[in-house]
């Protein structure tokens, strides 16, 4: 294997994995300010300029806590739980592009950790893998309350993930690829110069689904029934402190910058913006944009809607978003079969 | 040689998590040894070029299925099997003499297959297969009746999980 | 009169069945009334034996034979034949039968209805069987009467009855499904053979062409001779397989011991006539002696425990097995007066245990018991019973002029006469001593003597339905005494062909020579 | 790009039916009170189909010298055999329909499910009569056991009613993995899942792919999986130990439908792969090979069916033996390379079993609660026309002449015994001769013995009558003329795969 | 190079431990599981023998089993939960309303 290769990707995922655990950092202080801002409240603002130090000291804090397994807990799984969430939720970022193939120090270097032609699909596999973590989280504490936390989440995934899916397949219709690479390069370009040739403008449907879906998928407002803290202390991670505590939290949020981070791939034309075909460098900065947007959306819901009750929910997404979503795929295949 | 070192790993895995399958007494962990069993059986289709399976198998088995099972089993939180294997060590007995023959059986024939087909200069010629797109050209050519029937069959899977698993109306 | 030759053979089947049809559709529009629906069955039975009568002077016109394909794949015909085997056969049968009904008419009470249409729907088996020229009608006819004989016994039968109908019906299916298998072997034999024409059921012609060009290997022959031999070898019932038939004529109503010891077993000898005899007759001469010798040790065997039986019925019954024994003495003597001799035995067994069942009958419905020992000097209070009941016994013991005499001395000479043992024939003959010695012995108990319960003393003699159910019996019992070339002439040119097929078929040495 | 052959309408009948499916779904969802009108829906729907069938029948006769019609690539294939065996599944669904309408009403269950179910095994059936490519099998199979485990725990809150759909599932999955891997080797061995292409492998002697020489003893391995897979579908010994319980726990109506349709459908599986794929003029070894083993089965399977059958108290059990003891007798036409015998077989037995397991419906009473022969004393002069009409099915099961039972047991011996196959006839013989023991015993029950209590006189729906006479008047027509039946077939002998 | 063999003996292993696992396994689920995994090692062969013959028809025999699987599963946990509802229990010992 050519030695440059091994290192190019030593870099990248070196330069990915710290600005991706960064970034995760950052997100919670955004949140909690952006609440803040919202509940027409301050958030917190004293550690470091702006609060901005924040995150360091919750990490911290993390690192010190008293780790506490509960007597009747399953020990194994108790343990494993956390780390099964998180490593799905990160391992996705490897075959998320955030820029087009660049040019840099003689070298076509692809914007992305790895690239597979159905990275689609390998997105869909791991992110479904993501629950197990929650569920057993949920069983292995041995307490009611995470019981449930656990069963809710995998009723929940199973009954989105297939909106989720259909929303998908509209897309894939269109790009006639599973290659997220090649689903943004569809997107490239204008109509009349004005409107970006972005799904979202030919699949508004399949957008909102889409948006709707992974939302429930990450379990956040206003789908966070399995953690839902007025019925249920905290859900899935009642019994969890200190790190482990933290490991989870890291998941729900990487799982939150995933799931931008297809929307935007999908969606709004990914890395696509003014002036990328003569400056590749700019894709990663629209791409991150477009995902901070997403981002404020989730905790602008958050901020704004409240929880759904779980017989609404399920109602919601067995009546409501999957016959939506079936009729959305008959639409975008006629669509597709009268544009092409 | 790295291709067989990796094949021998995941199948180690697969093996070992199989075995763990039967051997453990708690459904929950039977059913993560599954999981396990799915993950690296993604692999090996995977070193098989059936690259668009292998995510399949873990989007619908992993992801699918076992949750399904996980969730049931939350559902009816099964903590351990009821009753120990040794009271039925009759069965045990039996399923020994079915598993030898079984096994032996089968790998005498497939240990006599050592002819390898890549090695036939026509098939070298062949194109590659398991890519998305062969697959999606045969699923709407010659295997378009299946693929078609596959929707009635989920209909009728999800008519009969709905009438069996809801209340009754009182 | 010619008119009626072509129908003739179809209204003997069919007309039972009709009578059976008008009985449930009475029922249903009429109303219940059990009278009626006896009257009506009594009227359809006598209508059938009238309609066979003239058979007695048709015999033999190929008018009468009824010959329509049914499932012509398969080469199954619907063939209906009457020759002088099956003459008398037909007759005994569509004459024991209204009678059997007349003497049911008081002690039957329950389910009349079922009771007389299973009655009818035997009748027409029965005839059926006898007529049929094809041989998967005949398996049909065959199998189709088990099932209201099953029924007789079960429901309307004695305490053990049960027991008794399951183990008559299981011993039959046994080897009628061997039959079954026996028969698709030589059609598909006869087929293979490619003599006349095309692959058929058809009785006469394979028989035919089995006479013309005998087509079956020895071993072929010996595996079918047996496969039928044991269908019909159960039915008659030939000495090891008899112990289903003192079960069924204990546990039967009136009626259906008549029946069975009538008819039924009629059909196992007819077999052997019809299909072991002409088809397959290297065989036959092969197992000429085992089967001989199975059916002196039945005539004796039978005899002896008939002797200790303290049941009327049961020593009756064993009675049957000791005469039929005759009967297969007789058939496989392979010589002209054997074989006649055989089939007129087969008609006056019929008559006479017919006869001697109905007399059970008529003192069972009276005192509820079949016991010897329960009676004694009834020819007090039933003079005219007793008459007619040692009349009857006599012709079964075999006493000159009457009937069992002519059968059992023919069977005798016969048997005497042929290539076998004369051993054979001297065995038998302590069978007709034996005979006379239970037979009478039991007349003796029951009849004379002092009266010596006291329920006996005022018991009725004979009413006039019963009168009218013994006496034709009686009357008939004594006209084949003394006139039996009227039965024989109308036999003899059938038993005389297939005696030339047996002898023609003679195996160079046979195993008999070699015993004498 | 090759061009698709697509034809549709050689599919119609699977078509009409599955949308006759959706359509009875819909229907009932609309309205609630819809027993009747989805009987009717239905009926209509099988009609049509039935219609349609002959159609392809007739178009199938007059192809006669091009072969089968293929369609779909070859997934499909049409011929006598697969419309024969069609027609036994519509058969089937027609009376199972009007069957269970009584179970329906008079327990409140949904009626709508139930139909639409009814009819999708029925489609799954047909597809495995129409297969032309393992795939089919395996889909038609998984289709029409789905449906059928869904309706075998119909009865929700019962417990029998849901062991044995428990066990019915967990038994038939068991035997698909066996069917899938017997698929897979053979697919391995040959290079192909179509049919018509492995037989032509098998022909040759070379694998479709490679065109070198196969490994055959994959293929054998592949043939005793695939032998096993089917062995527990048509329940032979000594697979059948799932049978008697699942089809004692079913609701009646549906254990009528499982006894007869997805064995058929088996069967005609079984002989599309064996007798047609595996034929000896492909591979005479092969051939052999399985015969024998068949053989053996077929043997086993007469012998415990009917031996365990005489010692059962309960009518359904008692059926479930004999339902096993039949597909041994099926079996032996089956050895004899003879589907017209089978079919023929399967048509009897099917028409006689449903009328039989009808009866039972009534006579068990609501909930099936009197299946214990015990329950049934003194029925019979009560109950005249029902006992009398179970009397004709259970004579039929045992053979007895002018019924079907005997028409098809006879017509598959004589086959068997043309073929050579003497020792087996002779064991299968001897075995009815038994079977009749058990087969008169629940008239021993009705007719002579004493009421122990006293039962109210069973009742039963108009439905339920109009099954019962058409499955008796089937009987004896079967029984009495089968005449144009068999004529039919004859001809249909001359069209087989090609 | 991993020849065909290798992935034959890995699933006829599997297959086997599967087939092993419902006859030994007394809990309904566990034995539903062990099914599932004799369904996956069939897959295996199915997916080794198409890549090495280069012929795509056995990888869609592969997409149509799992659409079954995931049919199978869906109602066979269905009647579980039916089951479950009505016995509090799934071990096989149990149910044993009809005899085996």
């Amino acid at each position: 294997m050519d030695i440059y290769k091994l290192i190019e990707w030593v870099v990248k995922i070196g330069i990915v994995f710290l600005i991706f655990m960064h970034a995760l950092a950052y997100i919670v202080l955004l949140e909690r300010r952006l609440l803040g801002f919202i509940q027409m409240r301050l958030g917190p603002n004293r550690v470091g300029p702006f609060g901005l130090l924040q995150p360091l000291a919750d990490g911290i804090k993390f690192f010190f806590k008293e780790e506490i397994i509960p007597r009747d807990a399953d020990r194994t799984l108790y343990i494993i739980a956390p780390v099964v969430a998180l490593v799905p939720a990160l391992t996705t970022i490897a075959v998320i592009p955030f820029g087009d193939t660049v040019n840099l120090f003689g070298r076509q270097i692809e914007l992305s950790i790895t690239r597979v032609d159905i990275s689609m699909l390998v997105i869909l596999a791991l992110t479904s893998m993501g629950v197990y973590g929650i569920v057993l989280a949920g069983w292995s504490s041995n307490n009611k309350y995470s019981l449930m936390g656990g069963l809710r989440s995998s009723a929940q995934m199973i009954s989105y993930e297939l909106s989720l899916s259909l929303a998908i397949v509209g897309v894939v219709i269109f790009s006639g690829s599973l290659d997220l690479v090649q689903i943004a390069k569809e997107q490239m370009g204008t109509w009349g110069g004005i409107i970006p040739k972005w799904n979202i403008f030919t699949q508004p449907i399949g957008f909102t689904l889409f948006l709707i879906s992974v939302i429930a998928e990450t379990n956040r407002v206003p789908f966070d029934l399995p953690e839902a803290e007025t019925e249920l202390v905290a859900g899935f991670h009642t019994e969890y402190s200190s790190m482990k505590f933290a490991i989870f939290f890291i998941a729900e949020y990487a799982n939150m910058v995933t799931a931008s981070a297809m929307a935007t791939l999908l969606f709004l034309g990914g890395w696509h913006g003014p002036y990328v075909e003569k400056f590749p460098l700019l894709g990663p900065v629209y791409f991150t944009m477009k995902i901070l947007f997403f981002l404020v959306l989730y905790i602008w819901l958050r901020g704004t809607l409240p929880r759904f009750r779980y017989d609404q929910l399920m109602k919601f997404g067995w009546k409501f978003m999957i016959p939506v979503a079936l009729a959305n795929v008959v639409l975008v295949a006629a669509l597709a079969l009268f544009l092409y | 040689m790295m291709e067989q070192a990796f094949f021998l790993i995941l199948a180690t895995l697969a093996v070992g998590a199989a075995l763990s399958v039967i051997i453990q007494r708690s459904p929950l962990y039977s059913a993560f040894s599954l999981i396990g069993v799915f993950a690296c059986l993604a692999g090996t289709y995977i070193m098989l070029k059936a690259q668009f399976l292998g995510a399949i198998q873990m989007i619908v088995y992993a992801g699918a299925i076992m949750v399904l099972f996980v969730f049931v089993i939350m559902l009816l939180n099964i903590r351990k099997e009821e009753t120990a294997l040794d009271k039925y060590r009759y069965l045990w007995l039996l399923s020994i003499p079915f598993a030898a023959t079984l096994i032996v059986e089968v790998l005498y024939t497939i240990l006599k297959v050592t002819s390898d087909f890549t090695s036939l200069p026509e098939m070298a010629k062949r194109p590659e297969v398991g890519d998305s797109q062969s697959i999606g050209y045969g699923l709407y050519t010659g295997y378009l009746m299946p693929f078609e029937l596959t929707s009635i069959l989920i209909l009728l899977a999800i008519v009969g999980s709905v009438i069996l698993a809801r209340r009754e109306k009182d | 009169m010619n008119a009626f030759k072509p129908y003739i053979l179809n209204a003997l089947v069919f007309l039972p069945l009709l009578g059976t049809i008008i009985m449930l559709m009475y029922d249903q529009i009429v109303g219940k009334n059990e009278e009626s629906l006896r009257r009506i069955a009594l009227f359809f039975s006598t209508l059938t034996f009238i309609a066979s009568l003239p058979l007695i002077w048709w015999t033999g016109d190929p008018a009468l034979s009824v010959n329509v394909p049914w499932v012509e794949n398969l080469g199954i015909n619907y063939h209906l034949e009457v020759d002088g085997l099956s003459l008398w056969l037909v007759l005994l049968t569509t004459m024991l039968m209204p009678i059997a009904i007349l003497s049911g008419w008081t002690s039957v009470h329950d389910k009349v209805r079922e009771y007389l249409a299973f009655m009818l729907v035997l009748e027409t088996g029965m005839i059926g069987v006898f007529l049929a020229m094809d041989m998967i009608l005949f398996y049909l006819f065959w199998e189709v009467m088990l099932v209201p004989m099953y029924f007789l016994i079960g429901v309307w039968g004695g305490e053990r009855r049960i027991y008794a109908a399951i183990k008559f019906v299981l011993y039959t299916m046994v080897g009628s499904l061997l039959m079954l298998v026996a028969i698709i072997a030589l059609y598909l034999l006869h087929g293979d053979a490619q003599v006349g024409g095309k692959a058929t059921f058809d009785i006469v012609t394979i028989t035919k062409n089995l006479a013309d060009s005998n087509f079956l290997s020895f071993n072929q022959q010996y595996w079918m001779f047996l496969a039928f031999g044991l269908a019909f070898a159960i039915k008659v019932p030939l000495f090891p397989f008899h112990t289903w038939l003192p079960d069924a004529h204990v546990e039967a109503p009136t009626a259906g011991s008549v029946i069975l010891a009538g008819v039924l077993l009629k059909m196992g000898t007819y077999g052997f006539m019809r299909f072991n005899l002409p088809m397959f007759p290297e065989a036959a001469h092969h197992f000429a002696v085992p089967i001989m010798v199975l059916a002196v040790i039945g005539i004796i065997y039978g005899a002896l425990v008939a002797m200790v039986q303290p049941d009327m019925k049961k020593l009756i019954a064993y009675s049957s097995v000791s005469h039929l024994g005759f009967v297969m003495l007789g058939m496989f003597a392979f010589t002209d007066m054997g074989m006649q001799g055989s089939l007129y035995q087969m008609l006056n067994h019929g008559v006479s245990s017919g006869a001697l069942f109905l007399v059970v009958g008529i003192i069972y419905e009276r005192r509820h018991t079949r016991q010897i020992s329960e009676f004694g000097g009834l020819a007090t209070p039933m003079p005219v019973f007793s008459t007619l009941f040692l009349i009857i016994a006599f012709s079964s013991i075999g006493l000159p002029l009457l009937n069992g005499f002519v059968g059992e001395f023919l069977i005798l000479i016969g048997t005497f006469n042929s290539t076998y043992s004369r051993a054979f024939a001297a065995f038998a003959t302590t069978g007709v001593i034996l005979s006379a010695v239970y037979m009478l012995w039991m007349v003796q108990r029951v009849v004379f003597g002092e009266i010596t319960s006291e329920k006996n003393r005022n018991l009725p003699d004979l009413n006039l339905r019963e009168k009218f159910v013994l006496v034709p019996l009686v009357i008939l019992i004594i006209f084949m005494g003394v006139y039996p070339s009227f039965f024989l002439n109308r036999t003899a040119e059938q038993v005389k062909q297939i005696r030339t097929v047996v002898e023609k078929n003679k195996p160079s040495n046979p195993v008999a020579d070699n015993l004498k | 790009m090759q061009s698709l052959n697509l034809n549709y309408y050689y599919v119609l009948p699977h078509i009409i039916l599955s949308i006759t499916g959706i359509m009875s779904l819909l229907f009932g969802a609309f309205n609630k009170q819809a027993h009747r009108d989805l009987v009717f829906i239905n009926s209509a729907g099988l009609i049509t189909a039935g219609v349609s069938t002959y159609r392809l029948w007739n178009l199938v006769s007059s192809n006669a010298k091009d072969g089968p019609l293929t369609a779909f690539s070859g997934m499909v294939v049409l011929d006598h055999m697969s419309l024969a065996f069609i027609f036994i599944f519509l058969i089937v669904a027609f009376l199972s329909t009007l069957l269970s309408l009584n179970f329906l009403e008079d327990e409140d269950q949904s009626p709508e499910e139930f139909n639409s179910l009814l009819l999708f095994a029925t489609v799954g059936m047909m597809l495995m009569a129409s297969a032309g490519d393992m795939v089919m099998v395996f889909l038609g199979l998984e289709i029409a056991s789905i449906a059928t485990y869904v309706l075998a725990g119909y009865r929700k809150t019962d417990l029998r009613s849901n062991e044995s759909a428990l066990k019915y599932f967990i038994l038939g999955s068991f035997s698909t993995a066996f069917l899938l891997y017997g698929m897979a080797l053979v697919y391995g061995a040959t290079g192909s899942t179509n049919l018509e292409t492995i037989s032509n492998a098998i022909k040759s002697g070379n694998n479709a792919i490679t065109a070198q020489p196969m490994v055959m003893e994959l293929l054998y391995v592949g043939a005793g999986m695939l032998l096993v897979g089917f062995g527990f579908k048509i329940s032979t010994a000594p697979f059948h130990v799932w049978t008697p319980d699942v089809y004692q726990g079913a609701p009646t109506s549906v254990t009528a439908f499982m006894a007869t349709g997805p064995k058929a459908a088996a069967f005609v599986a079984f002989l599309r792969i064996f007798v047609f794929t595996f034929a000896a003029s492909y591979s005479f070894q092969l051939h052999t090979t399985w015969v024998n083993l068949l053989q053996v089965l077929a043997i086993l399977t007469m012998i415990i069916g009917n031996i365990v059958a005489l010692s059962q108290t309960d009518i359904k059990r008692v059926l479930a033996y004999s339902s096993i003891a039949h597909a041994g007798y099926a079996l032996i036409g089956f050895l004899a390379d003879d589907w017209i015998s089978v079919a023929f077989y399967m048509l009897t037995y099917s028409i006689m079993n449903i009328g039989a397991f009808a009866v039972v419906s009534v006579m068990a009473g609501k909930g099936d609660e009197k299946t214990e022969l015990e329950n049934w004393a003194g029925m019979g002069f009560k109950s005249l026309g029902l006992s009398i009409a179970l009397l004709v099915f259970m004579l039929s099961m045992a053979g007895m002449p002018l019924t079907g039972g005997f028409m098809g047991k006879f017509f598959i011996f004589k086959t068997a015994w043309d073929k050579g196959f003497h020792i087996i006839v002779i064991v299968a013989v001897l075995n009815s001769a038994i079977s009749v023991y058990y087969y008169l015993r629940p008239m021993v029950m009705l007719f002579f013995r004493d009421e122990n209590e006293t039962n109210p006189t069973p009742l039963m729906s108009w439905t339920t009558y109009v099954t019962i006479l058409l499955a008796l008047a089937g009987t004896f027509y079967l029984g009495i003329m089968p005449g144009r039946l068999f004529s039919l077939l004859e001809v249909a002998k001359d069209v087989l795969v090609k | 190079m991993v020849p065909l063999s290798w992935y034959l003996a890995l699933s006829a292993v599997l297959f086997t431990i599967g087939a092993v696992g419902v006859f030994v396994k007394r809990n309904v689920i566990s034995i539903f599981m062990c099914i599932e995994l004799m369904l996956n090692a069939v897959n295996l062969t199915l997916i080794a023998f198409s890549s090495f013959y280069r012929e795509v028809s056995g990888q869609l025999f592969v997409f149509i089993v799992m659409t079954v699987a995931a049919a199978e599963a869906g109602v066979g946990l269905a009647l579980v939960i039916a089951v479950f509802r009505n016995r509090e229990s799934l071990n096989t010992d149990d149910i044993n309303l009809l005899k085996l």
